[in-house]
C-alpha cells in the first residue's frame, strides 16, 4: 500500500477555510436567526470537522476500512442521539415537568 | 516480545505494522466519540429544558479567549499536519520544529483555559456550596466592562423571575461546562506527553518517509481533540449571544 | 379461588384478560418451538450418535430458501406479538376522559393516597367497582414503581415529573400493590393493599370516614385565601391575573398564540413556574411557588382550582380559548 | 483408533507457554505479553470475582426460603443482590468468554503470533484489576445497595452505601474491556494468517468480532455516564437529580445504551464457543456458516437499537416504546437463525456425547428458553405486567446464565486440553452438566410463575403465598452450586494428574488444533498457511478420521 503524501499547499488551503469557519461562526452567533442560530452553528463545526477528517486526518486517502470505522462511530452516535431525543420529543408534553420538549426550545 | 529495529516480533513486515496501529487508533477514537456522545447527549437536553439559565451562563464566557483559544488549536493542527508531511517526505529537522510548535500552541491553549477557570472560580461560577450566578453582578471586579455587567445583572435577575432555580440550572451548564471543557483539556494534556516522546524520538532523527508510524497516530488523536473543541466552543460560547 | 399453587393472580381490571390472553398467545408460539426444538435435538442426539470412533457426518448443504423460511415465520409471529402487544399498551397509556381521579404519593417506603373528597389512606386505596379509574402519581423521593398485579399494571413513579395510570377494576374484594421500581432499604415493605368495592359501599365508605379538615378542597380553599392567590385570581375575572372558574379541563389560549389543556401538570407548573406560559392578555406578575409548597398542598390547590367549575362565568374572560381572545 | 485417543504413549512438549521463554516464576507471569498467560491471569481473577457473587447468590437463595427472610436485615439483604450483580455483570460475565477464552484462542484461531497489542492486552488486565481493586473496597467498606443499575436519584443522593468507589471501580474497568474489543477487532483485521480469509474465520472468532463492536461502541457511554453519577454525587451537581432540574430518566437512557448491548457481550461469546462445540462433535461442517456468521453481527447491531425496552413504564412516550418494542422483535431474529441452524447441524452428523457437546446442547436448550420469554418482556402489552417482576430477573438468568455461564464452562471443557495439555475425567464431567442443567432449571423455572403472579424483584421479604415456588428455587440453587463446584475440583485436579491429550484429541478442524498442547509462546512452530474450508472433515486426511465413504489415506500429521 503506497501511502498518499499531502501537500502542504493542500493544508495551507484547509487551514485557510477552518479560520473562515471559526469567523462566520463567532459573527453568525451575533446575529438572530431564531432557532436557526443553533443549526447554523452546528452546521458550520460540522463542516470543519469534515475538513479536519479528510485532509489533516487522511480519511480521504485512507482505506475503505479506516473510512467504515468513521461512518461507524457517526452513525452510533446519531442512534444514541436521535433514539433518546425520539422519546423526549414525543412525551406526553402536559404530563411532563421537568423537561419541555426538545427542539422548540433549543 | 523480541524487536528487530522497528518491528515487532508479532508482526511480518513493517507495513502490517503500521496498518495495524493505524487501525488501533481509529477505532480507539471511536470510543472516544461515544464517550464524548454521552455528554454531548447530556448537554442536549439539558440545554433544551433550562434555555434561558443556560444562555446566561454561555453569556458569562469570555468570547475572545475562546475564539482565539480556537484559532490556536487549529494552527496546533496545522503544525502537527506538518510534522507528518515533513516525516513522511524526510525533512527530519522540520519534523522536530513542528512537532515543538505544536506542543507550544497546545500549551498556550491550556495556559488561556487555566486563565478561564481562574476567572469563573473569582466569579463564584464553580459547581458547588459556593456556587452563586448573582454573585458576580453584586462584586464587580476590577477590569469588568461595567456595560457588560449591567447586562448581566439585569439578565439575571430577569431570569430569576421567571425561574427560581435559576441557581440550580445554571449549576447544570457550568458543570456542563467545566465536564466538557475539563475532559477536553485532559486529552490535550495525555497528547502533550504524547508530543514530548515524539519530540524526544525526533531529535534522534528516528522518523523516517519508511517508519513513521508514531508521529501519524498522535496526530490522528491530536486532530480528533482539535475536533472536539470545534464542537465544544459554539456549544458553550455561543448562545443567545445575539441578545 | 385461589388454588394451593397458582400460575396467574386474580383477574381484577379491564387489563387482566387482555394480558392473559397475551400470555396464552405468546406461551403457545414459544412452547411450540421450544417443543420442537428440543424433540428435535433428542431426537438427532440419539439417531445419530457415533457408533465407529473414526466416522464423520454426512455433509448437508447450506440452504437459502430454508434459512429464509425460518427467518420469515418467525417475523410474521413476532410482527403478530407486537401489534397485540401494543394494541393493548396504547390502550393503557390512552386514559379516558371520565375517569375517578385519585393522587397517589410515593416517598420512602410508604403510599398516600388521596380520594377526590380529600380522604387521605397510607398504604391503602379504596375504589369503585365499574368505574375507570386514574392514579396521578408523584414521587417526593426517588423513582417508585406503583404494581397491582391483580390488575396487571404498574406505572414507575418518577420525581419531578407525574405519572398517570388508569384501570376499571371488575371485582370487589382486597388485591396486594406493591412498589415494584427498588427505591432503597424497605423497598419489599412499600406496598398495601388496594380494596374495590361496590360503588355503593364506596360512597358509604367516602362519607363515612371523611372529615372537613381532611377534604382537599376545603384545604385548597383556605390555601388559596392564605396564600393571596384570590388578590389577584378574582372570580369574575376583574382581578390582575385570569379567573379559574371552569379553567380545568378548558383551552387556555397563551401569550405566544399557542394553546394548552389546563390539567393537573399545567395547574402544577403553572403555581410553581407560573411565567413558563403566560396567559393572553395578562402581565408575569405572579411570583414563583417552586419549593415553597409541598406535593400535597399543590394537590389541595389543584383540587380546588378543579372544583370551582360551576360557578358564575367570568365577566371579563379567565383566558379560556373562545372567550379569552380579545 | 479409539474415540478418546490412546495416551499412554503422548507426552507434554517439553517447552510450551507455561515453562518457556521466560520461565514460571511469579514476575514471569506479571509481566508476561503473552496473550495465552494473560488469559490464564484472566481465568483466575474472574474465578475470583465468579465466587465472590456465587456466594453472594447463595446468601440470597438461602434469604428467601421464608417469606419474612430468615437471614439478613433488610439493607444487607439489598446490598447482597447489589453485589452480586455488580460482581457477575461487570466482574465476571463480560470479561469471562472474551478476555480467557477469547484471548486465548483468538490469535491462535486466525494463524497470528498474538494479539495486535500485546502490551495493551496486559495494561488491560490491569486496569481491571484496579477496577476490580475499588470494587471490593466498596463492599468491604459499607457495601453497595443501589442495585446494579444504580438508578438515580437514588444512586446519586439517597444511598448511604458506599457508592462513589463502585462507581469509579466500573469506569475504571470499563476501560479495559474497551481495549480487550479495540485489541480483538483489530487483531481479527489484520493479523490473520495466509489463506485465512474472512470466510474462513472460525464462528468464535465472528462471534467476537461482534462481541468487540459492542464493547468499543457500548462501553464509553456508560463509562461516561457513572463518571457523571459519581460526580453528581460528590459535588451534589443536578444531572440526573430532579430536585436540581436533572432527569432521572436520561441517566436510565445512558444507562441502557450499554447495559442492554452488554447482554449481548455476554451471549454473543457463549454463541460463539457453541458455533465451535456443535461442528466438532457431530464432525461435520457447520449447517448455515454465513447465516451464523451474519447473524453474530445483526445481533450486535441490532442490540442497539433496543435499549428502552426496559423503560416501557417510566412514562416514556408512547411513540417510543412502540418504536422499541418493534426493534425488540427484530433481534429475535438472529437469534432464531442461529439455533435452527445448531439444530440442523445435528442432522445426519455423527454425534459423540463428550463432555462439552453435552454442555452445548445444555446451552441450546436454556438460551430457547431465555431467549424465548424475551418475547415477552418486549411485548408492550404483557411488559406492563411482568416488567420487574421476578419473570425479568429468571429471563435474564436463563440468558447470562444458563446462556453465557453454560457457553463459558462448555468452552473451558473444550479448550482445557489445549489451555493445559491434560484430560478430565469424561463422566463425572458429563454428570456435572447434567446436574448443572437441572440444577439452573429448577432454580429459575419457578421464578417465571413467581413473576408472573406479581412478586417483584428486589424483595427480601415476601407474601406467604409465594413461598413454596421460592423454596423450590433455593433448593434449585443448591443443585447448581454442587454442579458449579464439580468442575472447579476436577479441572484443578486435571491440570496435575489429568491424562496427557495430545495435539487434537476430539480432533476438530481449527487452526488451534495443529499446534502443540500446550501451545508453544510463539503458538506455531512456522506460521501456518490456511487450505481448509471451516468446519471441513472431508478434506483433512491429517484428523485421522474415515472421511465419508471413501477410503482415507494414511493419517499424515505433521507430528
Amino acid at each position: 500500500m503506497s501511502e498518499h503524501i499531502v501537500s502542504p499547499k493542500v493544508y495551507l488551503i484547509i487551514f485557510a477555510a477552518l479560520m473562515l469557519g471559526t469567523g462566520i461562526t463567532v459573527w453568525a452567533a451575533f446575529q438572530n436567526f431564531h432557532q436557526f442560530n443553533i443549526v447554523i452553528a452546528l452546521g458550520i463545526a460540522t463542516i470543519k470537522a469534515t475538513l479536519v477528517v479528510l485532509y489533516f486526518m487522511h480519511a480521504r486517502y485512507s482505506p475503505g476500512r479506516t473510512q467504515l470505522v468513521i461512518v461507524c462511530s457517526v452513525f452510533w452516535l446519531a442512534i444514541m442521539l436521535a433514539l433518546t431525543l425520539a422519546d423526549y420529543d414525543t412525551r406526553p408534553h402536559d404530563m411532563t415537568l421537568a423537561v419541555p420538549q426538545v427542539f422548540y426550545c433549543v | 516480545m523480541h524487536r528487530t529495529g522497528d518491528l515487532y516480533g508479532h508482526f511480518q513486515t513493517l507495513e502490517q505494522q503500521k496498518e495495524t496501529a493505524t487501525l488501533g487508533m481509529w477505532i480507539f477514537l471511536v470510543t472516544e466519540v461515544l464517550f464524548f456522545g454521552g455528554l454531548f447527549l447530556t448537554y442536549t437536553i439539558n440545554r433544551s429544558a433550562f434555555s434561558t439559565a443556560f444562555g446566561i451562563g454561555s453569556n458569562t464566557l469570555d468570547i475572545t479567549l475562546g475564539a482565539g483559544n480556537t484559532v490556536v488549536l487549529i494552527l496546533s493542527s496545522l503544525t502537527m499536519a506538518m510534522a507528518v508531511w515533513s516525516a513522511q517526505v524526510g525533512k527530519k529537522k522540520l519534523v522536530s520544529i513542528f512537532l515543538i510548535a505544536t506542543l507550544g500552541l497546545g500549551s498556550v491553549f491550556l495556559g488561556v483555559k487555566a486563565v478561564e477557570y481562574k476567572q469563573k472560580f473569582d466569579h463564584h461560577l464553580i459547581p458547588g456550596r459556593g456556587f452563586d450566578m448573582k454573585y458576580h453582578p453584586a462584586h464587580p471586579m476590577p477590569g469588568d466592562d461595567p456595560k457588560e455587567l449591567a447586562l448581566e445583572k439585569k439578565e439575571v435577575e430577569e431570569a430569576f423571575s421567571h425561574d427560581p432555580d435559576i441557581n440550580a440550572h445554571g449549576q447544570l451548564y457550568f458543570s456542563l461546562y467545566f465536564g466538557m471543557t475539563g475532559l477536553h483539556a485532559l486529552h490535550m494534556i495525555v497528547g502533550a506527553g504524547l508530543l514530548i516522546w515524539l519530540i524526544k524520538g525526533s531529535f534522534t532523527g528516528r522518523f523516517t518517509p519508511q517508519y513513521n508510524t508514531p508521529v501519524e497516530i498522535v496526530g490522528l488523536y491530536w486532530h480528533f481533540v482539535d475536533i472536539v473543541w470545534i464542537y465544544l466552543f459554539p456549544l458553550l460560547y455561543l448562545i443567545d449571544r445575539h441578545r | 379461588m385461589q388454588s394451593q399453587l397458582p400460575i396467574y393472580p386474580e383477574q381484577a381490571s379491564n387489563f387482566a384478560p387482555h394480558v392473559d390472553a397475551l400470555m396464552v398467545f405468546i406461551t403457545g408460539i414459544c412452547v411450540f418451538f421450544a417443543a420442537a426444538i428440543t424433540i428435535a435435538i433428542v431426537f438427532f442426539f440419539f439417531k445419530y450418535h457415533r457408533k465407529e470412533s473414526a466416522a464423520v457426518g454426512i455433509v448437508t448443504h447450506e440452504d437459502s430458501r430454508l434459512e429464509a423460511v425460518w427467518m420469515v415465520v418467525p417475523l410474521i409471529l413476532c410482527l403478530a406479538m407486537f401489534g397485540w402487544g401494543a394494541v393493548v399498551y396504547v390502550d393503557y397509556r390512552n386514559t379516558p376522559r371520565d375517569t375517578l381521579d385519585v393522587y397517589v404519593i410515593g416517598k420512602q417506603w410508604m403510599w398516600k393516597a388521596q380520594q377526590p373528597n380529600g380522604l387521605k389512606e397510607i398504604n391503602e386505596l379504596h375504589v369503585p367497582v365499574g368505574r375507570n379509574i386514574r392514579l396521578i402519581l408523584a414521587s417526593e423521593d426517588v423513582i417508585h414503581d406503583f404494581f397491582v398485579p391483580a390488575f396487571r399494571v404498574k406505572m414507575d413513579v418518577v420525581p419531578g415529573h407525574y405519572n398517570t395510570m388508569w384501570f376499571r377494576p371488575t371485582k370487589p374484594g382486597r388485591y396486594h400493590f406493591f412498589c415494584s421500581q427498588y427505591c432503597g432499604t424497605n423497598h419489599a415493605i412499600m406496598g398495601g393493599w388496594v380494596t374495590v368495592m361496590e360503588p355503593s359501599d364506596y360512597a358509604a365508605w367516602l362519607s363515612g370516614s371523611s372529615g372537613g379538615s381532611g377534604n382537599p378542597v376545603v384545604a385548597g380553599e383556605k390555601l388559596f385565601a392564605e396564600r393571596a392567590c384570590v388578590t389577584c385570581h378574582v372570580a369574575d375575572g376583574t382581578g390582575r391575573a385570569p379567573s379559574l372558574n371552569g379553567v380545568y379541563g378548558a383551552q387556555v389560549l397563551l401569550a405566544d398564540g399557542s394553546t394548552v389543556t389546563a390539567d393537573e401538570a399545567y395547574i402544577r407548573e403553572s403555581i410553581l413556574q407560573p411565567n413558563a406560559k403566560i396567559v393572553a392578555g395578562y402581565q408575569p406578575l405572579m411570583p414563583p411557588y417552586q419549593g415553597q409548597l409541598t406535593e400535597e398542598q399543590i394537590f389541595a390547590l389543584t383540587a380546588y382550582i378543579k372544583s370551582v367549575q360551576s360557578q358564575p362565568a367570568p365577566a371579563k374572560g379567565s383566558g379560556i380559548a373562545p372567550t379569552g381572545n380579545k | 483408533m479409539s474415540n478418546t485417543p490412546p495416551t499412554s504413549d503422548l507426552e507434554l512438549p517439553s517447552t510450551h507457554y507455561l515453562n518457556a521463554t521466560y520461565g514460571s516464576g511469579i514476575r514471569s507471569w506479571l509481566l508476561t505479553t503473552d496473550h495465552k498467560r494473560i488469559a490464564l491471569l484472566y481465568l483466575a481473577s474472574v474465578t475470583v470475582f465468579f465466587f465472590i457473587g456465587g456466594v453472594l447468590a447463595t446468601m440470597i437463595r438461602i434469604h428467601l426460603l421464608t417469606p419474612g427472610g430468615a437471614l439478613v436485615t433488610p439493607e444487607t439483604y439489598n446490598k447482597l443482590f447489589t453485589m452480586h450483580g455488580v460482581a457477575m455483570i461487570f466482574f465476571f460475565l463480560i470479561p469471562s468468554i472474551p478476555a480467557v477464552l477469547g484471548n486465548f484462542l483468538i490469535p491462535m484461531m486466525i494463524g497470528a503470533k498474538d494479539l495486535a497489542f500485546p502490551k495493551i492486552n496486559l495494561l488491560s488486565w490491569y486496569i481491571y484489576i484496579i477496577g476490580g481493586s475499588f470494587v471490593l473496597y466498596s463492599f468491604g467498606t459499607g457495601g453497595l445497595d443501589t442495585g446494579w443499575t444504580f438508578y438515580t436519584p437514588l444512586s446519586s443522593v439517597y444511598s448511604n452505601s458506599a457508592v462513589t468507589p463502585a462507581v469509579i471501580g466500573i469506569f475504571i474497568n470499563g476501560f479495559s474491556s474497551i481495549l480487550t474489543g479495540l485489541n480483538f477487532i483489530v487483531t481479527i483485521h489484520t493479523m490473520r494468517a495466509p489463506g485465512m480469509t474472512w470466510f474462513r474465520l472460525p464462528l468464535f472468532a465472528w462471534a467476537h468480532y461482534a462481541t468487540s463492536l459492542v464493547m468499543i461502541l457500548g462501553t464509553p457511554v456508560v463509562a461516561i455516564t457513572l463518571l457523571l453519577a459519581g460526580l453528581e454525587r460528590m459535588f451534589h451537581l443536578g444531572f440526573f437529580n430532579p430536585a436540581l432540574g436533572g432527569d432521572p430518566i436520561l441517566f436510565q437512557h445512558l444507562f441502557w445504551f450499554y447495559s442492554h448491548p452488554a447482554v449481548y457481550i455476554m451471549i454473543l461469546p457463549a454463541m460463539g464457543v457453541v458455533s465451535e462445540i456443535i461442528p466438532t462433535f457431530a464432525r461435520k461442517p457447520i449447517f448455515g456458516y454465513s447465516f451464523i456468521a451474519g447473524s453474530s453481527i445483526a445481533i450486535a447491531v441490532i442490540g442497539f437499537l433496543v435499549w428502552a425496552h426496559h423503560m416501557f413504564v417510566t412514562g416514556e412516550s408512547t411513540y417510543a416504546a412502540l418504536t422499541f418494542s418493534f426493534l425488540s422483535y427484530l433481534v429475535a431474529i438472529p437469534s432464531a437463525v442461529k439455533v435452527f441452524n445448531w439444530t440442523s447441524t445435528l442432522y445426519k452428523g455423527s454425534i459423540s456425547w463428550d463432555p462439552p457437546m453435552i454442555y452445548a446442547l445444555g446451552f441450546i436448550g436454556l438460551f430457547v428458553i431465555g431467549g424465548l420469554t424475551g418475547l415477552f418482556l418486549a411485548c408492550l402489552g404483557l411488559d406492563i405486567h411482568i416488567h420487574d417482576t421476578y419473570f425479568v430477573v429468571a429471563h435474564f438468568h436463563y440468558i447470562m446464565v444458563g446462556g453465557a455461564v453454560m457457553g463459558y464452562v462448555g468452552g473451558l471443557h473444550f479448550w482445557w486440553p489445549k489451555i493445559t495439555g491434560r484430560l478430565y475425567p469424561e463422566s463425572l464431567s458429563r454428570a456435572a452438566a447434567v446436574v448443572l442443567f437441572i440444577g439452573f432449571n429448577l432454580t429459575f423455572f419457578p421464578q417465571f410463575i413467581l413473576g408472573y403472579l406479581g412478586m417483584p424483584r428486589r424483595y427480601h421479604t415476601y407474601p406467604p403465598e409465594f413461598q413454596v415456588l421460592n423454596v423450590l428455587s433455593t433448593a434449585g440453587a443448591s443443585i447448581l452450586a454442587l454442579g458449579y463446584l464439580l468442575p472447579m475440583i476436577y479441572l484443578t485436579w486435571s491440570m496435575r494428574y489429568g491424562k496427557v491429550a495430545g495435539k487434537n484429541p476430539w480432533p476438530a478442524t481449527g487452526l488451534e488444533w495443529t499446534t502443540d498442547s500446550p501451545p508453544p509462546t510463539e503458538n506455531f512452530h512456522v506460521t501456518p498457511e490456511v487450505t481448509w474450508e471451516p468446519y471441513d472433515f472431508q478434506n483433512r486426511p491429517d484428523l485421522g478420521l474415515a472421511a465419508g465413504t471413501r477410503p482415507l489415506a494414511p493419517a499424515q500429521g505433521d507430528d
